[in-house]
């Protein structure tokens, strides 16, 4: 069930990514596609009737899987830093061509094409 | 132990180039001092039979995160000690802040543990420190385009590493482990269930986003056209080669013969027709790195040992002149005010010499002429190919490319007093150097009686015909302009591609399971 | 059972908060969709999880989003950057202009943001209504400023003019430099200002790090006086600037502060 | 307009298709959970933390978990250095209104005395270092909403927090590589693991814990006073 909420999530994610124009949506449509993939990964270390994995000496329950899990805490955080720094580089654009429109970012930038580029090195 | 120290120490070297960052130059030299140490003694062991292995961690073999230091790891672990030096030298007298170098550091240790690493999640978690760390080396010169191509960059290869986790999932529910060595039995054993399918074409599609393959990687033009020259050379050079190296760690688990073969001849035929139509020369070196993936991906989908190595060998020569002509055409582009052909071919007086001669030396290893960089690995991998069909391919492949590298010529000659900086002229006499005498490197990565089949005589033909037939084209077609629809490269339209693409390597995946 | 009822309504907010057209909605939205995803771990048995996804997911995603987009009472401020008037000074704002409008938005109640873009799209940003106010270095000469208005004027200044042809003063006014101000500097500083420059104005020239040579060139008669631009459909926001800093000038903290940053 | 609708129709028949094949193939071959065991059968005293998930976090892979430590932390760099070219916002407060100033003065204290207790119970009950960071940033918000930005950031300067920041990341670092002095490979564990559920166990997983709080801390806010000191312009 639960997987299949991740695929469902995982789609809902790139229908926004490719159909809306807005960046700031495009931004939060990306991170619906990464939490999709966190809850498939924790839909496969979860099995029934199991209970969390803290475990205490002598107890012998049985646990879900603890593996993905602790991976997951890894991905929330990475995602987190890319979700953090693609803000930043928007609010820059933004800066600069007062749109958030992702296609008009892209028309301008085409025109602009004669405007000097000096190159940084 | 070398295999964890390595890019443990970079990773030291990184945060204290930010905390004491006075002491940049030293800590460089040191970096790359303690780096050549640590690559020749796992060269030695690995002379000697030992097997390299390592457990990170208080965990069993299978349990923690393993790595294991084999040929492949360490020819590109080599390669990426060899640019970062280059790399290094190019900015020695460059003011740049501290936080360039740490980005420049991280960069080289992530590529030194992504060479070794075993483990399916740690190395998603390093990919996801070379695309930040890369994204920002991109958009360093906060410049619009520049932020532009790598916020699209971050987003569509944030989208395919999440593909690949998803990959990572479907082989821990099924196999408990994400060891790349335990997982080869494994997988062996179920060879043609729907979740071997589901999790071959999930991981490759997502490590295809980071490989430069060209439905994936369409990020990659403009991300490293409008990067600056130093950084270009570095994702061009070995970035885009480590997504390249997890392809071939995800070849000897699943069978990817076929969709490797395939998406070789489509990045390959694709990346050089894009590249011949280019004229900002920059844009051109970046499709060319598309065309070159595909000769690497050909050559490791054959799927014979000889290929095997020559596809190896290939990554580490187009690394080396890759990168030589990005450092050396931004230096020249700096000079003379624009990248494009017209602009370098108007002010070629004001290209320093040292930087023209850079650019024959890259431009003749590009092209495959005997015995530089580029023959010498050609001839290896083509040795290797067992059917017609990628031969074919390839040898378009070298005619394109002497196609699109005509575009050099006329502003390669031409008298002038500007002198090149010390250090740039230091970085590519490095760089040129390796290109020049590549045949003795090449037997390190090989061995002995492949490069000296390499040398003979039919493939000394086949590459002047190359040179010729490539020569002759270029000459009839340089009047004329072409532009192919470039639609494709826009953020709206590649995250579909990228789906395009996953479900061509699952067909493939399918017909080839099917036949083998 | 609480469990697939959560899943279950994973999809739905997801859908709802990205097809929002006002961004904040859709932020929130996703916000609480991370809450319920957290929620959804709590039942998979997975509390590491549920903790990390609502602080960070939930919690400081959501706050860098509603810092980045929160635009409401803001005075959005565009200049050229000119040392002594407005400028960068390490990772701070500095100089006259800027300490005009700094008081100006808190008398006001709001936020203010300062962009540096070159001269031309100033007047191009706060004609088209994408800024409120223009600043840096504008000296609002007759005809120079056409669809826009401007204050009056809060520094006096004086405007010189040379031709670029064969580098005499002429009297004839040519339109402003429309770069930015520092490649001016540099121009100035390898000799190529007349080249490149067919007007220019005397405070712009003097903070050109001093060793411009200006002999030579004549100055235009007539008072000119640094000043804002505004659009010219905003009367109320130019009668409130003028009345500040005539406030500031009856009270003598304009003659501090132009002590203070320009003399 | 037809094709914008050919676009969307198109789009939404890939994306469909992309998870309806996503689905099948998944279904057509549910993996047993039994495979898993692997990580299950290392008994816990080996790590010595009674929270399993804290055990592979912080000891048997470790390595992930210190390139997760670089990438916020490039992050932090990254956003402190391109967001110091943009237009800077002075502001008075984040908010003027008396109720929220008052709870967020009473909800500040709270969130870091949990943040406290999560790092101090990582390895026993569910929390975790980096969870306690981020909660003790959030806490730091509360009181710069209730007293004003400029007087927190007056007490927590970001140039003293960020060279603080980096002196942790370089002690971390150098704690990692310390067990190359005793001959073993680095990121391997030096402090004996103790009885499980007890504070002192778990060997490294307590200091790490406490050292990844107050680094995350310290990250968290210089993400967080940096968007607030440059608003964007969205």
């Amino acid at each position: 069930m639960a997987t299949i909420v991740s695929f469902v999530l995982l789609g809902i994610g790139i229908l926004a990514l490719v159909l809306r124009r807005d960046l700031v949506i495009k931004l939060l449509a990306l991170g619906l596609i990464n939490a999709s993939s966190i809850l498939f990964l924790v839909s496969i270390g979860n099995r029934p009737g199991g209970r969390a994995p803290i475990q205490f000496p002598g107890e012998t329950a049985v646990l879900v899987d603890p593996l993905p899990q602790a991976l997951v805490l890894s991905a929330i955080v990475v995602n987190f830093a890319i979700l953090a720094l693609a803000l930043v580089f928007v609010m820059i654009l933004v800066e600069r061509y007062h749109t958030t429109d992702a296609q008009r970012i892209e028309q301008e930038m085409s025109r602009e094409t004669d405007e000097e580029e000096t190159p940084c090195l | 132990m070398p295999l964890i120290l390595l890019p443990l120490l970079r990773f030291l070297i990184a945060i204290l180039s930010i905390t004491v960052s006075r002491a940049r130059r030293p800590l460089a030299v040191a970096a790359h001092v303690a780096d050549a140490a640590l690559l020749a003694w796992l060269a030695v062991s690995l002379a000697h039979g030992t097997p390299v292995g390592l457990t990170l961690g208080s965990g069993s073999a299978g349990v923690g995160i393993s790595m294991t230091g084999d040929r492949i790891g360490m020819t590109f672990a080599a390669l990426a000690w060899g640019l970062s030096l280059a790399v290094n030298v190019y900015i020695w007298r460059d003011r740049l802040r501290p936080y360039f170098f740490l980005l420049v550091h991280l960069l080289v240790g992530a590529c030194y543990a992504v060479s070794f690493t075993q483990d399916l999640f740690n190395a998603y978690l390093l990919f996801e420190l070379l695309t930040l760390v890369s994204f920002l080396l991109v958009g360093y010169g906060r410049q619009p385009r520049q932020i532009w191509a790598s916020l699209r960059y971050l987003i569509l290869s944030s989208f395919g590493m999440t593909l690949f986790l998803f990959g990572v999932g479907t082989v821990y529910a099924h196999c408990g482990t994400l060891d790349v060595g335990a997982l080869r039995p494994l997988v062996a054993a179920s060879a043609g269930e729907p979740w071997v399918l589901l999790s071959a074409a999930l991981l490759t599609a997502g490590v295809s986003v980071k490989a430069g393959v060209f439905l994936f990687s369409l990020w990659l033009p403009a991300a490293h056209a409008r990067a600056m020259p130093a950084v270009s050379a570095l994702l061009s050079g070995v970035v885009i080669k480590m997504g390249v190296l997890e392809l071939f760690r995800l070849a000897d688990v699943f069978p990817l013969r076929l969709p490797l073969i395939v998406l070789g001849s489509i990045t390959g035929i694709l990346g050089i027709a894009y590249a011949v139509t280019a004229h900002d020369l920059k844009k051109m070196l970046a499709f060319h790195t598309l065309s070159q993936i595909g000769y690497v991906l050909i050559g490791f989908g054959a799927d014979t040992p000889t290929a095997r190595l020559g596809a190896l060998a290939y990554a580490v020569a187009h690394g080396l002149f890759k990168a030589l002509l990005f450092l050396s055409l931004g230096d020249a582009a700096a000079h003379v005010g624009g990248a494009d052909d017209r602009t370098l071919t108007e002010h070629k007086a004001g290209i320093p010499r040292a930087t023209r001669i850079a650019l024959v030396v890259g431009v003749l290893g590009i092209v495959g002429l005997p015995p530089l960089a580029g023959f010498d690995a050609k001839a290896i991998l083509e040795d290797g190919l067992p059917s017609l069909g990628p031969h074919i391919v390839v040898w378009l492949l070298s005619v394109g490319t002497v196609l699109s590298f005509g575009k050099f010529v006329p502003f390669l000659f031409a008298r002038s007093s500007v002198r090149s900086e010390c250090p740039r002229a230091s970085a590519y006499g490095w760089l040129g150097g390796l290109i020049v005498a590549f045949w003795p490197v090449s037997v390190l990565m090989t061995s002995v009686p492949l490069c000296l089949a390499a040398l003979g005589a039919t493939h000394l033909i086949e590459s002047f015909a190359s040179l010729l037939v490539g020569a002759g084209l270029y000459l009839l077609v340089r009047r004329h302009t072409m532009r192919l629809p470039q639609a494709i490269f826009r953020l709206e339209e590649s995250p579909l591609i990228i789906l395009l693409g996953f479900f061509l390597v699952f067909a493939l995946l399918l017909i080839g399971g099917g036949a083998g | 059972m609480a469990g697939h009822v959560l899943l279950a309504l994973l999809p739905i907010v997801a859908v709802v908060a990205l097809t929002q057209s006002r961004r904040l909605s859709a932020i929130i939205g996703m916000g609480l969709f991370s809450f319920l995803l957290a929620a959804v771990y709590l039942v998979m048995r997975a509390p590491d999880v549920a903790i990390t996804e609502a602080t960070i997911g939930a919690a400081l995603v959501t706050a860098i989003y509603i810092l980045a987009i929160r635009r409401t009472g803001r005075l959005t401020v565009v200049a050229d950057e000119v040392p002594g008037l407005l400028a960068r000074e390490a990772d701070r704002i500095v100089g006259l202009e800027y300490d005009i409008l700094r008081g100006f938005a808190i008398s006001q109640g709001l936020d203010l943001s300062v962009s540096f873009v070159p001269l031309r799209r100033v007047r191009w940003l706060v004609a088209h209504g994408e800024a409120d106010i223009g600043a840096g270095g504008i000296v609002p000469l007759t005809g120079a400023i056409d669809p826009l208005d401007a204050t009056p004027g809060h520094l006096e200044t004086g405007v010189y003019a040379f031709d670029a042809r064969d580098g005499r003063p002429t009297s004839e006014l040519a339109p402003d430099y429309d770069g930015y101000f520092s490649e001016l500097q540099s121009k100035a500083r390898n000799g190529l200002l007349s080249s490149s420059v067919t007007s220019l104005d005397l405070a712009r020239v003097l903070s050109l790090s001093r060793g411009a040579p200006l002999e030579g060139l004549d100055r235009l008669d007539g008072r000119h006086g640094y000043a804002f631009l505004v659009s010219k459909d905003r009367a109320d926001l130019k009668r409130d600037l003028v009345r500040y800093v005539e406030s500031l000038q009856r009270s003598g903290e304009l003659d501090a502060w132009i002590a203070r940053h320009v003399r | 307009m037809s094709t914008q609708k050919r676009w969307i129709v198109c789009s939404v028949g890939i994306v469909a298709f992309f998870v309806v094949l996503l689905s099948i193939t998944y279904m057509a071959s549910m993996p047993d959970s039994a495979d898993s065991e692997r990580y299950l059968s290392i008994p816990i005293e080996v790590s010595g933390a009674a929270n399993r998930v804290a055990g592979i976090y912080l000891n048997t892979r470790l390595f992930d978990t210190l390139i997760e430590i670089l990438v916020f932390s490039v992050a932090v760099l990254g956003v402190r250095y391109y967001l110091s070219h943009s237009p800077q916002i002075s502001l008075p407060s984040l908010s003027e209104s008396a109720v929220v100033r008052t709870a967020a003065g009473i909800l500040g204290p709270l969130a870091l005395l949990l943040s406290v207790y999560f790092a101090t119970f990582g390895h026993i009950s569910p929390g975790g270092g980096f969870a306690a960071g981020v909660i003790a940033a959030s806490a730091v918000l509360y009181v710069a909403i209730a007293q004003g930005m400029q007087a927190t950031e007056a007490r927590l300067s970001p140039q003293r927090i960020a060279a603080a920041e980096k002196g942790i990341l370089l002690f971390l670092f150098l704690w990692i590589l310390l067990p190359l002095a005793f001959g073993d490979a680095p990121l391997t564990e030096l402090l004996p693991p103790g009885t499980p559920g007890k504070l002192l166990s778990a060997g490294s997983i307590l200091p790490y814990n406490l050292l990844i709080g107050i680094k995350v801390f310290f990250g968290a806010w210089l993400i967080i006073a940096a968007f607030a000191q440059h608003r964007g312009d969205l």
